[in-house]
């Protein structure tokens, strides 16, 4: 096949030459339907092994529909979300301050990460539910003054025995987040004359969500199951419930899946809200939105060039 | 709410002056212990026999009860910050814990090893336990006790030693029974009725008791009055018939003693 | 095009530096700047990279501190206040409004990628000057038509080309109605065939009067809307008059080696 | 004063008219000190108060020293390696099996990070310590067979269920640093030639670890006091060894207190280990790096220009 | 300067296009491309904005999967292998070959921030080619003093220039041997002075034999180094000749207003 020859100029109208019959096919992959068939197999026979398992299943239906456990799953929820909000609260608070010129304010960040973060929270939490041991009263002089262990209900202990130690961990988390956000960001909006607060709640927050919901994410998921420590304080929650009808019937494993299966369906809830939240935040970034489980379909449905 | 926590007037029945005033008697309990104290399924009370017992005894006090769920490990912290008056859980009287809290002894507790009653012809003496697997509530008392047990006849005696498998609760001990990871468990005696109840011939004691620990009710440490009170009512519940019907009922007369403050020395 | 080609003015200049020096550490960054620019001037900055030019405008608008020295805007001296014979930083407050009477348009354009074309905008009227959001709006729609966008209102940067994008900042920019406009290197991002866009709309706010200080490679630029070009090199300013005289006629070598590279 | 007049060649010669009357100074923050004295007030006020409380600091002295702590402490930090390593490796592989194009790879993956992020690791563990109640043998068919309770001792248990657990949260991290790479990597490294996994591992990887490491850094903090789960199947970590010591001298605070040192000891070298972790990785990255504590001293010792 | 300014060769062309259609989506990006590059060869691609000249250059190096069409290098079909009538993709380790016998430049660099000048450039050798790392480093080292480094080797890429990082680039892809340069813009996102310094080094490969196809806009530099030159627009190759006829008499109306803007 020898060389095309000196200047030519192409003609531009259409219609193109197109070689229909030199259309490309993209790899194939019969590792995948092999892959598919022993992923297949294996959880055929984990299913078929738990069915046989001496787990009584008809126990695990029975509680599945318990009232008392569904209270306790409402209680979870509560304390899930009045934890993650204080913990988010003081995580933007500390992570903001960690990142402050002055060292006496980040001082004070750093050394409440350190504590928070560094002890465990399963002592924290009986810490504040006995914080009687070391201040008997809590007053507001003149104005309020009360018994602290009437003040620290089981619920206030662990809504901030909780929520103190989350925002140790959120603070990093946040603080991770606005050294994403491009300096030129900042400068930006110094410019058109905001403030350093400001700039931190309409141009660098929005935009170092991005990064911040993600492990966030996580969080609130640990804290769902790290809500069970509250029971330390006498909160029901739904792993305590659950306990107090084993001690008395002994169905431990079989209870405790319940509680699993529980978990399981707020644990979905929750990351189907986190991936329309990633989605929100992701508004206007230059990586491209991965589509909607919605928009998948109704891509499916549509007729499609070839592509892959 | 709460008037000055001022404890010197006393009252017809010799209970501190804020319980007297407010009639209800804050008892603090960890349900996890049955047949002493659990969960009702179906009522989601608080049942057991601690339960009949502290009625008894809030009746003779003239005062209402009041039941206050917590872990075992903040019951202690309870009574310490006056969140509960008092703490009546299966806890064993100790010497060493008499250091932080006032016990009074009401209830003579008993351990007892047990197996699952198609292996129970083995064990005919105590050293037939050695080089067992031995799972055992680290809760409990029962987990030193064991520890003196394997000291007295098999690690100290030139044996095999006890292989323990310290276990979060009772019931989890008895489910490493089930898999045959343990070969042995350690439970009160109580409780070894109470799962015959829920199990007819699945299980059965072996051996000779252990010591007998007895319970006691916790109350804050030097309040002599809430514990004199508390004290004198027991004595009353023996006095008049009470106290033995109620362990006779639920199977436990093995556990009658007579009351005392800190009876158990050394 | 421009009203005068000749430099400055009657009046009190609305800028003025005076023996600036800047430290990055122990990098002497700028070595004692000198410069008057006048209500209307348009003043372009050349100058090899590393010269000190974004350093200088950054310091104009205090986004960096200086080391000594003072720069005046009418009569304030910007970001500090002497108190006796001392130059005393000003309180955030003070520089944030200072700031307000400046605009700066960036290189890399630094539109806020989470905000549309308008949002960014009324970002400043509706936040910082507490401007009616349905005016601040209005007046947002008026701004981007009159730098070609008329279209655009609700993309997002990312749906926007770089010369789009640089338009964009312009509006933002002018949306706080500066006295003075600062411009670093606004199209030297951009494709070639984009420069001419953004390169216009800078043309015609020249034309309509408005005080800017551009630093710019664009030299056919210069030439044509400038009032004066000064000529920057390790931290201070080698040369400035008219564009005439430095671009066609430069005294110093430095100036001519660096021009007959770039043009 | 009047503007300069027409053109004007300044001269380039040394030194600069350096006008020295008119150095600048910093914003003074008289805020700051009385922050300071603040802060510190509220500290003694602690101190004091905690000092003076119902916790018997002769104990806690006593117990700092107690050899089976720091035995339970040895454990502890054991697991926490033994879980960590497990997590972080299977943590990285799910990632890349999310990230597969291959829709059954990366459902897989999804399917395991559902579920093991979705149940709580308490129950997991008891799982796998129980695993005879479904598998009551555990066989290489021909090779090996063993009791499965035999296999599954205490610590193969804990460590394989926090480890398994982990990877699930890990999994979610790591695929936030893969995808914080520039694209453009990727492509630079298929262009000489690089083949996908190779690209993975010298490439995409050692630069998402910037993003990585300190979320990762957390999740091992985390970890540290999660083990304490694993006494649930019988392995003697700190808190149960401090429990057995409590349940038998009711000096649950004291304890408590000395197990909180001991987990802040060692959350300390773990974030210190996590500085200079994070310090490596940035190596060649936009951001400068912090000063290392060591800089920093000798940089204050050292004379510095006036600037803040 | 180069060797011919007429067409090519003897010999049958290193690449050739035949049809090549790529879509993304429902936008056709690639309308049938029809091209042969000599052995020797410099090919300078002109065109717009949005024009297709990156997604041709990506999918000779199969970045891109193709619609229709092929690209022959030398006589294998690259990213595919005819069957039949059918065109199937062939297996990673192929396509991993194949591109190894191309280097391609990026417009953004694209260093590996994580590793030194050095380290860069040896990265392909030592990984990819398994070369002996003491020889494959003296190599780069030869390389990186080739295109005028010889005082960079430890630097990380941010402490380099950008004409510093770009020529690194070029390094790196002339480590692997490559029969046939890619170059995506090279010279856009730098500054005007730094330009040269990367043009100088294109110029001396070009002058070195190498084939080349080098997408620009440098007019200056097609003009002085490319032995024909293409433009593209709206997916097509609309005009390819010579650099005197293409950039002094174009043919096409959409050629011509493109030089005039660019020029
Ligand atoms: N934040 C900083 N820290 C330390 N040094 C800096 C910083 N910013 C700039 N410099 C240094 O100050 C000098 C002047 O930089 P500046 O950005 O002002 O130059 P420029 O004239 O704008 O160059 P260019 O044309 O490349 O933008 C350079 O040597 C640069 O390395
Ligand atoms: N990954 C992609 N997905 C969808 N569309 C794309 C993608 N990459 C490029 N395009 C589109 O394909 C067209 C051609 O893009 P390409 O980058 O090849 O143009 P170009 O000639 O290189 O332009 P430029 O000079 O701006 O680099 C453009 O309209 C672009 O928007
Ligand atoms: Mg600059
Ligand atoms: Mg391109």
């Amino acid at each position: 096949m020898p060389g095309t020859s000196a200047t030519k100029a192409v003609s531009s109208t259409d219609p193109p030459p197109v070689a229909e019959e030199l259309l490309t096919e993209s790899r194939k992959h019969p590792g995948r339907w092999a892959g598919a068939g022993a992923v297949l197999l294996v959880a055929v026979f984990l299913i078929d092994s738990f069915a046989g398992a001496q787990i009584d299943w008809g126990v695990v239906r029975h509680y599945l529909g318990a009232g008392f456990l569904i209270e306790g799953l409402g209680m979870t929820l509560m304390l899930t979300l009045v934890a993650m909000v204080l913990g988010i609260v003081l995580g933007v608070l500390i992570a903001v301050m960690r990142l402050s010129k002055n060292p006496i304010t980040s001082g004070v960040a750093w050394f409440y990460v350190w504590v928070f973060r560094g002890t465990p929270v399963y002592l924290q939490l009986l810490m504040w539910f006995n914080l009687a041991l070391i201040f008997p009263m809590v007053s507001i002089p003149g104005i309020y003054s009360a018994r602290t262990v009437d003040v620290m209900t089981p619920f206030v202990a662990a809504a901030l025995g909780l929520g103190i130690n989350q925002g140790a961990y959120t603070s990093e988390v946040v603080r991770a987040g606005i050294l994403s956000v491009d300096e030129g960001q900042v400068e930006a909006a110094y410019a058109i004359g905001m403030g350093r607060l400001r700039t931190m709640y309409r141009v660098v927050l929005p935009q170092a969500m991005r990064v911040i919901v993600p492990p966030i994410g996580n969080e609130t998921i640990g804290m769902l199951k790290t809500t069970s420590l509250a029971s330390a304080v006498g909160v029901t929650e739904i792993l305590l419930e659950a306990q107090h009808a084993y001690y008395v019937n002994n169905r431990i494993m079989e209870l405790l899946i319940v509680c699993a299966i529980w978990y399981l369906a707020a644990v979905s809830v929750l990351s189907v809200a986190q991936f329309y939240l990633e989605r929100h935040f992701a508004k206007g970034s230059s990586r491209p939105l991965p589509p909607t489980p919605l928009q998948r379909l109704r891509a499916a449905a549509g007729r499609k060039p070839v592509l892959r | 709410g709460t008037g000055g926590a001022a404890s010197g007037s006393s009252s017809k029945n010799g209970l501190p002056a804020a319980v007297a005033q407010s009639g209800t008697l804050r008892v603090g309990m960890s349900p996890d212990f049955p047949p002493m104290e659990y969960v009702d399924e179906k009522t989601k009370n608080v049942v057991g026999v601690d339960v009949e017992l502290v009625n008894a005894l809030a009746k003779q006090l003239g005062v209402k009860v009041q039941i206050i769920q917590q872990s075992f490990d903040q019951l202690l912290n309870s009574v310490q910050t006056g969140r509960v008056d008092l703490v009546m859980s299966g806890l064993s009287d100790t010497a060493e814990r008499q250091k932080t809290v006032d016990f009074v002894d009401y209830f003579g507790s008993q351990g007892r090893f047990y197996t699952l009653q198609s292996k129970a012809a083995k064990y005919t003496q105590p050293s037939a336990a050695c080089g067992r697997t031995l799972a055992v509530s680290k809760k409990t008392d029962y987990y030193q006790q064991a520890v003196d047990f394997d000291k007295k006849y098999c690690s100290g005696a030139g044996k095999a030693a006890i292989k323990m498998l310290p276990t979060d609760s009772g019931s989890a001990a008895r489910l490493q029974l089930e898999q045959g990871r343990a070969e042995l468990a350690i439970q009160g005696a109580e409780n070894l009725t109470y799962f015959e109840k829920q199990d007819p011939g699945k299980y059965e004691p072996v051996l000779s008791p252990l010591k007998s620990t007895p319970f006691g009710i916790v109350t804050k440490k030097g309040d002599s009055k809430m514990s004199g009170a508390v004290l004198k009512a027991m004595n009353a519940l023996v006095k008049n018939g009470t106290y033995k019907r109620i362990l006779t009922k639920n199977g436990m007369k093995y556990a009658i003693i007579t009351p005392a403050l800190n009876g158990r020395k050394g | 095009m421009t009203t005068s080609t000749t430099t400055s003015t009657t009046a009190s200049p609305l800028l003025r530096a005076e023996a600036v020096h800047k430290y990055f550490g122990d990098h002497h960054v700028l070595r004692g700047i000198d410069l008057d620019v006048a209500r209307g001037e348009v003043l372009c900055l050349l100058g090899p990279s590393g010269s000190g030019k974004s350093t200088f405008l950054r310091c104009i608008n205090h986004l960096e501190t200086i080391h000594s020295g003072r720069i005046w805007l009418g009569d304030e001296t910007i970001g500090y206040r002497q108190q006796g014979a001392r130059l005393v930083e000003r309180p955030e407050r003070e520089i944030v409004r200072q700031r307000r009477t400046m605009g700066m348009v960036f290189q890399r354009f630094n539109l806020f990628p989470h905000r549309t074309a308008l949002q960014n905008v009324i970002e400043g009227p509706v936040q910082v000057r507490r401007e009616n959001p349905k005016t601040a709006r209005e007046r947002g729609v008026r701004l981007l038509e009159r730098v070609g966008l008329g279209d655009k209102f609700d993309a997002y940067p990312r749906q926007l080309s770089g010369g789009q994008q640089q338009r964009v900042a312009i509006a933002r920019a002018l949306a706080m109605e500066p006295q003075l406009m600062l411009f670093d290197e606004p199209t030297s991002a951009l494709d070639p065939e984009l420069v001419g866009e953004v390169l216009t709309v800078m043309k015609d706010l020249a034309d309509s009067g408005l005080t800017m200080i551009v630093v710019t490679h664009e030299i056919g630029f210069a030439r044509e809307v400038a009032d004066r070009v000064a000529f920057m090199d390790g931290g201070r300013i080698l040369e400035i008059g008219s564009p005439a005289d430095v671009l066609d006629a430069p005294r110093h070598p430095r100036t001519r080696t660096f021009l007959s590279r770039v043009l």
